[in-house]
């Protein structure tokens, strides 16, 4: 780096205080990952062949969820990422269960005071 | 067209930065309106982000529309998803996955600057994302095939009398109830044709980064775009990961 | 105006003073060099024309929907036209004008000033936003020529999707593009405002206009692919015909209107947002004086955008949708109100021992203030769940939009535009026609739209052709005022554009501003500064403006 | 000075014709007045506010009498207090907009029902007696009254801006509102949701009659036959009498005494038997299967209009017992397949 941007731009400065060093993940981490993704998809399909009831839908989502976490750290590096974004990520579900949330609160509720 | 803003302007009488201005360029994809290399790159995979958070509410709403349709129709969810082959949707899958992972690979070779294994990664990652499609099209042919189509030629008599049509696991429900797997169906096809169309979209830029990696520009260091694409690419594939299962598995064990 | 000694125009000495010969207007000719640039100043231009454009068509059918309620009966056109009439009027009022407003142009032009940077993150994907822009406002006019397209621009499903054969899908798809226009706009702003600040510009030293961007931009992100979404479910459900939305196939159509409204809700503070960051700025400028809790003022911005995603119901009140749902959205809605009212006041005591000028920019500032205020209160009334049975779909409620929407951002905007006028062009406006066209415009626009509320409480719904003899005389207010007010729009048109030519040169510091913009020279040079600042004093500080000496910034030509 | 003939015309109009606020002509109209003017009185004095702190600091403040401005970080105290103040007053907003709206939604259990259905462009009122009205709707003062509504297309929305109620009626389900007339007279009813071409044609008026004036009123514009005797009309063209014979050892519910009771349903769930309930299974039998019966019953969807839905709602509403069932039985014609008519019953 040149003294130039030593002044200017050190990445650890006020500036940029979102700046992380940057991180190779190795191939055997993927396919690390990449076994898991598959054994979790395994699972899904074997999960939805027993009647669990209403437990059925929380598991399948429950391992759907799972993979994407690890997608997500993993094969899209945030787990290695800046604080910015990781709230980026989260920011972005966050809306999502927002959306999810209150508009079910109309539906859920309306037929509160029927029964 | 490139925006090198400083570049494109002839006349540069700066008395001040003219020298120092060039010196931090290492590669010459470096935009000149950024200080550093480490900020273009940032600024890019932040932007990329940013852009898949879109993607998130976008398919966010899909999302709520299934939920919600698949409390208020369970009992016709459940036979139109069984429908629907958990074989093909789980080889596709494990398709995607694998697509995925070579993806992931093909971001490390750039990394580590491997040229070879980076065109060999993008070139998997495109074929599996190929047969995806393919698997795909075979699908939505079957579904075609059994008028499952939402629209004018939707037939519901395979749900109402499955065993008429040779369907022996499913048990029959009344014609009004079938009447909602058509918006089953409907969602099923906006949901995956609009997986699709980015799939299709990944693959088209795929063609571009396969010729570019070819060419050399993903191996001096410069991985940006590589690695903002698998970002991408790994989104999509992350909408599959919770399609397969809302669609495919909704109810899958023997009937009681 | 009288005496100079009210006014702080410090312009350079008129017989000598000259244009830079080196800016980002002359840096380059002919009509491609705008058409491929990636510069932020140029894009910004390019906006500024072309939605000044589309607010002359919009103000034109507002113009033809005053014109035929001037009298009781339907005796203009048919009801047909009048509802393709006040649909476009809408559409590209939001969509195509109030929406980019500020943020296109004047967010595009300073946001990378503000920060000390030379360009925008993303310069072709600004360059992109401006030509989805312009293929959203094409789709639209096209939709327009064909024939016209009469859902309001709510597009309330079912009527959208199986009642009607106008042009929806085309305006749907216009909006879906300019919807995505605006996502990259505000992408690039996140991402300029996180990564391409300058040395020493910390959050907290950013001008509360970089704030105030920072959270509307959070909202187009997140807020406009659901109404992407949902209007491509709309055109789907039309071309296709597989009921959603559609209560005879099991569809639930008040989905629709949760998916539009989370939108369109958050939209609003689209409009608004931006709009306040220029009050800041001008009022702290023209009474010499930091903002009031600038901390306050920055995290009200962040507090209504967040509080913005939460209240979308209330546009839903009376539709069917669970009482108990409402009354929450109820709560939340008085919730999201107090932060503008923080900003209020604290603009206000933003004058307290201030020394104040009152040039145009200002009186539009405080135009804002006042109407704003009353258009954010009418807002109370109706996310008070009792008021709204009472006041929804009627003119009330045009008011109350028309209140925030015109009285809030327009005269925000139009603010904005005389106050950075010396800086885009480097000439100065001329000051006593505009303060004339100030006053105008906010006499017309009281006189237009007072009236409205009067109207709306006696009942007088929204989107109608013809009405009770009764209202006549209300509605022949507002369409004088109407008239006023079209003429305070065109004099600004008239003599922005004679200043481009015959304006006085304005010097790099006109209004004696500290923000970074006013450091540099005007109009700028193509790369902002020929060095990169670095940023040693809060944002508003006036006593370092004073103290500043021969270390200028960067000033060239 | 020439004020223009026609400019004098306003004026006068003005003065005698032109009102500031609605009449009120309902009971709930003072209330919604009254959170009305606390509203505006809100308004004015936070307007009043602004403006003063605006004029008095640009007089007081301006660059010929304070040249050097002071420069001031902020004040907490301050903030606290035009934070606080402003919550405050929008919580009781709330509070109070809040109980109006659980009043004018929640209708009294003695209050007369109306059906209304709307659709591109009136709308129509259905009395119980049968009595049919087209934009228009007769009532009697002093007696609660309940709106039962429908749409048969889009959306429309029932607005009595005198009455202070409005609603929208939905495609698909029943939505509800009442009001008590207090003063004779004749008030505007408009449709305030946007509903395509005509929308501003979708008017008409509701007139509020003394009860005597009422019932001469329902006397003179009877149709001759109820709305639940329609529905018993219905009941027997379209067949139900062949599974709903009120017989117990019948493979369908018996009917009477349905309306009000709690139904428990196959999926476990209980549930209300009021109107909506009540055209919902009419439509889609198999979402509302009660315990103990096969979903065998045939959808109407698209056979019987929402008129038709109405007179069998208010049938199965007054049906006590299964008599007259039983009676029909002998002299229908229908055997016990599910009907074939195709196309819409008018009644
Ligand atoms: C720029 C646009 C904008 C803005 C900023 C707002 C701001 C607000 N709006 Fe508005 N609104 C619209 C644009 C906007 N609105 C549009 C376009 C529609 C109609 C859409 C359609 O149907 O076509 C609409 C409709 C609308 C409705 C739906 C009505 C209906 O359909 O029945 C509601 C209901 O709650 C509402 C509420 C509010 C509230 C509570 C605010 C608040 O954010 C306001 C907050 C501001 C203040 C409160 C003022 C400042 C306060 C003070 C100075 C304090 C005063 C002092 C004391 C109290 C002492 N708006
Ligand atoms: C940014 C938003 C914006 C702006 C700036 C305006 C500006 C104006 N609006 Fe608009 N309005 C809306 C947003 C906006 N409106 C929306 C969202 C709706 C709801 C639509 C719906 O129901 O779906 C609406 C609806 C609406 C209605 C209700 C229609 C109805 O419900 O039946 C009315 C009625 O008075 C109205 C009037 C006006 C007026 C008089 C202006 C004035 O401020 C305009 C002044 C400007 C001019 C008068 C232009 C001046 C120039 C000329 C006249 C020259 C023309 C020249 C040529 C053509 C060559 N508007
Ligand atoms: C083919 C026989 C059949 C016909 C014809 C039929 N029904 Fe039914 N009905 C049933 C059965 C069986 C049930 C209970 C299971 C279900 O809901 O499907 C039922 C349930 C009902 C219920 C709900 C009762 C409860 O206890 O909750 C109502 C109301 C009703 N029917 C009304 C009607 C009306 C009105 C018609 C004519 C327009 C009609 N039915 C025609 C068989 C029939
Ligand atoms: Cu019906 Cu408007
Ligand atoms: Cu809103």
């Amino acid at each position: 780096m040149t003294a130039h941007e030593q002044h200017y731009h050190d990445p650890a400065n006020v500036t940029n205080p979102e700046h992380s060093e940057h991180h190779i993940v190795s191939p055997v981490q993927y396919s690390m990952v990449f076994g898991a993704l598959l054994l979790g998809t395994l699972l899904t399909v074997l999960a939805a062949d027993v009647d669990l009831g209403a437990m059925n839908p929380v598991i399948a989502l429950g391992i759907a969820s799972t993979k994407a976490v690890i997608v997500i750290l993993f094969f899209m590096h945030v787990k290695y990422q800046s604080h910015l974004i990781k709230m980026t990520v989260a920011c972005g579900f966050f809306t999502f269960l927002v959306l999810i949330t209150l508009t079910l609160s109309d539906y859920v509720s309306r037929a509160w005071g029927l029964w | 067209m490139d925006n090198s803003i400083v570049t494109t302007e002839p006349l540069m009488p700066r008395e001040t930065a003219v020298h120092e201005e060039h010196e931090h360029v290492f590669i010459p994809q470096h935009r000149h309106h950024f200080e550093t290399e480490e900020q273009q790159r940032e600024a890019g995979s932040f932007g990329m982000w940013l852009f898949l958070l879109t993607e998130i509410m976008f398919f966010g709403g899909l999302f709520f529309a299934y939920l919600l349709y698949r409390n208020w129709y369970y009992d016709a969810f459940v036979p139109a998803s069984n429908f629907l082959s958990v074989t093909l949707g789980g080889t596709n899958t494990a398709i995607l996955i694998t697509s995925g992972f070579f993806m992931a690979l093909a971001v490390w070779a750039a990394e580590v600057r491997k040229k070879q294994f980076l065109v060999i990664a993008l070139i998997l990652t495109t074929l599996f994302g190929l047969a995806f499609i393919s698997i795909k099209y075979v699908e939505w042919h079957d579904e075609w095939v059994h008028r499952h189509v939402p629209g004018a030629s939707f037939d519901i008599s395979e749900f109402v009398s499955p065993k008429a049509h040779g369907i022996t696991d499913q048990k029959p429900i009344s014609p009004d109830m079938a009447e909602h797997c058509q918006i089953f169906f409907f969602l099923y096809f906006a949901m995956t044709g609009m997986h699709a169309l980015h799939m299709i979209i990944g693959i088209g830029l795929l063609v571009w980064l396969i010729l570019r990696a070819q060419r050399g520009d993903f191996s001096a260091g410069y991985v940006a775009p590589i690695e903002n694409f698998g970002l991408y690419w790994h989104f999509v594939d992350i909408v599959w990961l919770f399609l397969f299962p809302l669609l495919y598995l909704i109810n899958r064990h023997p009937l009681k | 105006m009288s005496a100079t000694s009210t006014t702080i125009l410090n312009l350079p000495d008129q017989t000598t003073a000259a244009i830079p010969k080196k800016n980002y207007i002359s840096s380059e000719h002919g009509l491609l060099s705008w058409l491929l640039t990636g510069d932020h100043k140029r894009i910004a231009m390019l906006y500024l024309i072309s939605i000044t454009f589309f607010f002359f068509i919009g103000g034109a059918f507002a113009g033809l929907i005053r014109l035929e309620l001037l009298t009781p009966q339907p005796d203009l056109v048919a009801s047909d036209t009048y509802n393709k009439f006040f649909t476009m009027h809408g559409i590209i009022m939001v969509f195509l004008f109030l929406v980019p407003s500020v943020p296109a142009t004047l967010g595009n032009f300073l946001i990378p000033i503000m920060l000390g940077a030379r360009d925008l993150a993303f310069p072709k994907i600004n360059l992109l936003s401006w030509y989805l822009y312009l293929a959203g406002g094409t789709l639209t006019l096209a939709a327009l020529v064909l024939g016209g397209v009469d859902t309001g621009w709510t597009f309330t499903t079912p009527l959208s999707t199986h009642y009607l054969n106008t042009h929806v899908v085309t305006t749907a798809s216009a909006i879906f593009v300019a919807g995505f226009s605006s996502i990259f706009t505000g992408l690039n702003f996140i991402v300029t405002i996180h990564r391409m600040r300058c040395p020493g510009m910390t959050w907290f030293r950013m001008p509360l206009f970089v704030w105030s961007h920072y959270a509307a931009s959070i909202l187009m992100v997140l807020g406009t692919p659901v109404l992407a979404i949902s209007l491509t479910l709309v055109g789907l459900e039309r071309l296709v015909g597989i009921g959603v939305f559609d209560p005879t196939k099991g569809g639930d159509p008040l989905l629709f209107q949760h998916l539009f409204w989370f939108y369109s809700h958050p939209a609003v503070y689209i409009m608004i947002l931006p709009g306040m960051g220029v009050i800041s700025e001008v009022v702290s400028t023209f009474s010499r004086k930091r903002v009031f809790g600038y901390t306050a003022v920055a995290f009200s911005s962040v507090a209504i955008a967040l509080f913005g995603f939460f209240v979308w119901e209330h546009h839903m009140f009376i539709m069917g949708v669970s009482n108990y749902s409402a009354l929450v959205f109820s709560l939340l809605s008085m919730l999201v109100a107090v932060p503008s009212a923080i900003k209020i006041f604290n603009w206000s005591f933003t004058l307290q021992k201030g020394s104040i000028t009152f040039e145009t920019p200002m009186l539009y500032a405080f135009g804002f203030m006042g109407l704003f205020t009353i258009g954010g209160l009418t807002g109370i009334f109706l996310a008070a769940l009792g008021m709204d049975i009472q006041l929804t779909e009627t003119y009330f409620i045009v008011a109350h939009f028309h209140f925030v929407m015109v009285g809030g951002m327009l005269m925000a905007f139009l603010s904005g535009v005389h106050f950075w006028w010396p800086k885009m062009t480097g000439r100065m406006y001329p000051e006593s026609l505009s303060k004339l066209a100030a006053v105008v415009t906010f006499i017309g626009f009281i006189l237009t739209f007072m009236p409205q509320f009067i109207v709306g409480y006696l009942g007088m719904p929204r989107r109608y052709h013809a009405y009770p003899p009764e209202y006549q005389v209300l509605n022949v207010l507002s369409t004088a005022g109407a008239t006023v007010l079209g003429v305070g729009y065109m004099l600004p048109i008239l003599y922005l554009a004679w200043s481009l030519k015959y304006g006085a040169i304005a010097g790099n510091n006109p209004w004696q501003a500290t923000g970074l913009e006013w450091q540099i020279q005007s109009p700028p040079l193509t790369e902002n500064f020929t060095e990169i600042p670095v940023m040693d004093h809060e944002a508003y500080d006036y006593e370092w403006l004073e103290h500043k000496t021969q270390n200028e910034v960067t000033t060239v030509g | 000075m020439g004020i223009s003939e026609v400019l004098w015309q306003y004026l006068v109009k003005w003065l005698t014709n032109s009102a500031l606020f609605p009449r009120e002509a309902s009971t709930i109209a003072p209330y919604m007045d009254a959170l009305y003017f606390f509203l505006i009185g809100v308004t004015v004095v936070g307007l009043v506010l602004v403006l003063l702190l605006i004029g008095g600091f640009s007089f007081r403040y301006r660059k010929a009498v304070h040249p050097v401005a002071e420069q001031i970080e902020g004040s907490t105290l301050l903030e606290a207090i035009w934070t606080i103040i402003p919550l405050g007053i929008f919580l009781v907003t709330f509070v109070w907009g809040a109980l109006l709206y659980f009043r004018i939604y929640t209708p009294p259990v003695n209050s007369m029902n109306i059906y209304i259905v709307g659709k591109q462009w009136m709308w129509k009122a259905e009395h119980p007696g049968g009595q049919h009205e087209i934009n228009e709707l007769h009532v009697p003062i002093g007696q609660p009254i309940q709106l039962t509504m429908i749409s048969q297309d889009v959306f429309h929305s029932y607005s009595l801006p005198e009455f202070r109620v409005k609603r929208e009626v939905i495609p698909g389900r029943y939505t509800t509102v009442w009001f008590q007339a207090t003063t004779p007279g004749t008030y505007h009813l408009f449709c305030t949701q946007y509903c395509g071409t005509d929308h501003s044609k979708m008017v008409g008026e509701i007139t509020a009659m003394l009860p005597e004036d009422y019932k001469k009123w329902t006397e003179l514009s009877t149709s001759g036959m109820s709305l639940a005797q329609n529905g018993e009309r219905i009941f027997a063209s379209m067949g139900c009498n062949a599974c709903h014979t009120g017989n117990a050892s019948n493979r369908a519910p018996s009917l009477a005494g349905l309306y009000g009771s709690k139904v428990q349903m196959a999926n476990g769930s209980i549930q209300l038997a009021d109107a909506a309930y009540i055209r919902d299974v009419i439509l889609n039998p198999s979402q509302h299967v009660p315990a103990g019966y096969a979903p065998i019953m045939p959808t109407y969807k698209g056979q019987i209009s929402e008129d038709g839905l109405i007179a069998l709602v208010e049938y199965l509403k007054q049906l006590n017992t299964n008599y007259r069932i039983q009676q029909t039985q002998t002299t229908s014609v229908s055997d016990q397949a599910a009907p074939t008519t195709p196309g819409m019953v008018k009644p």
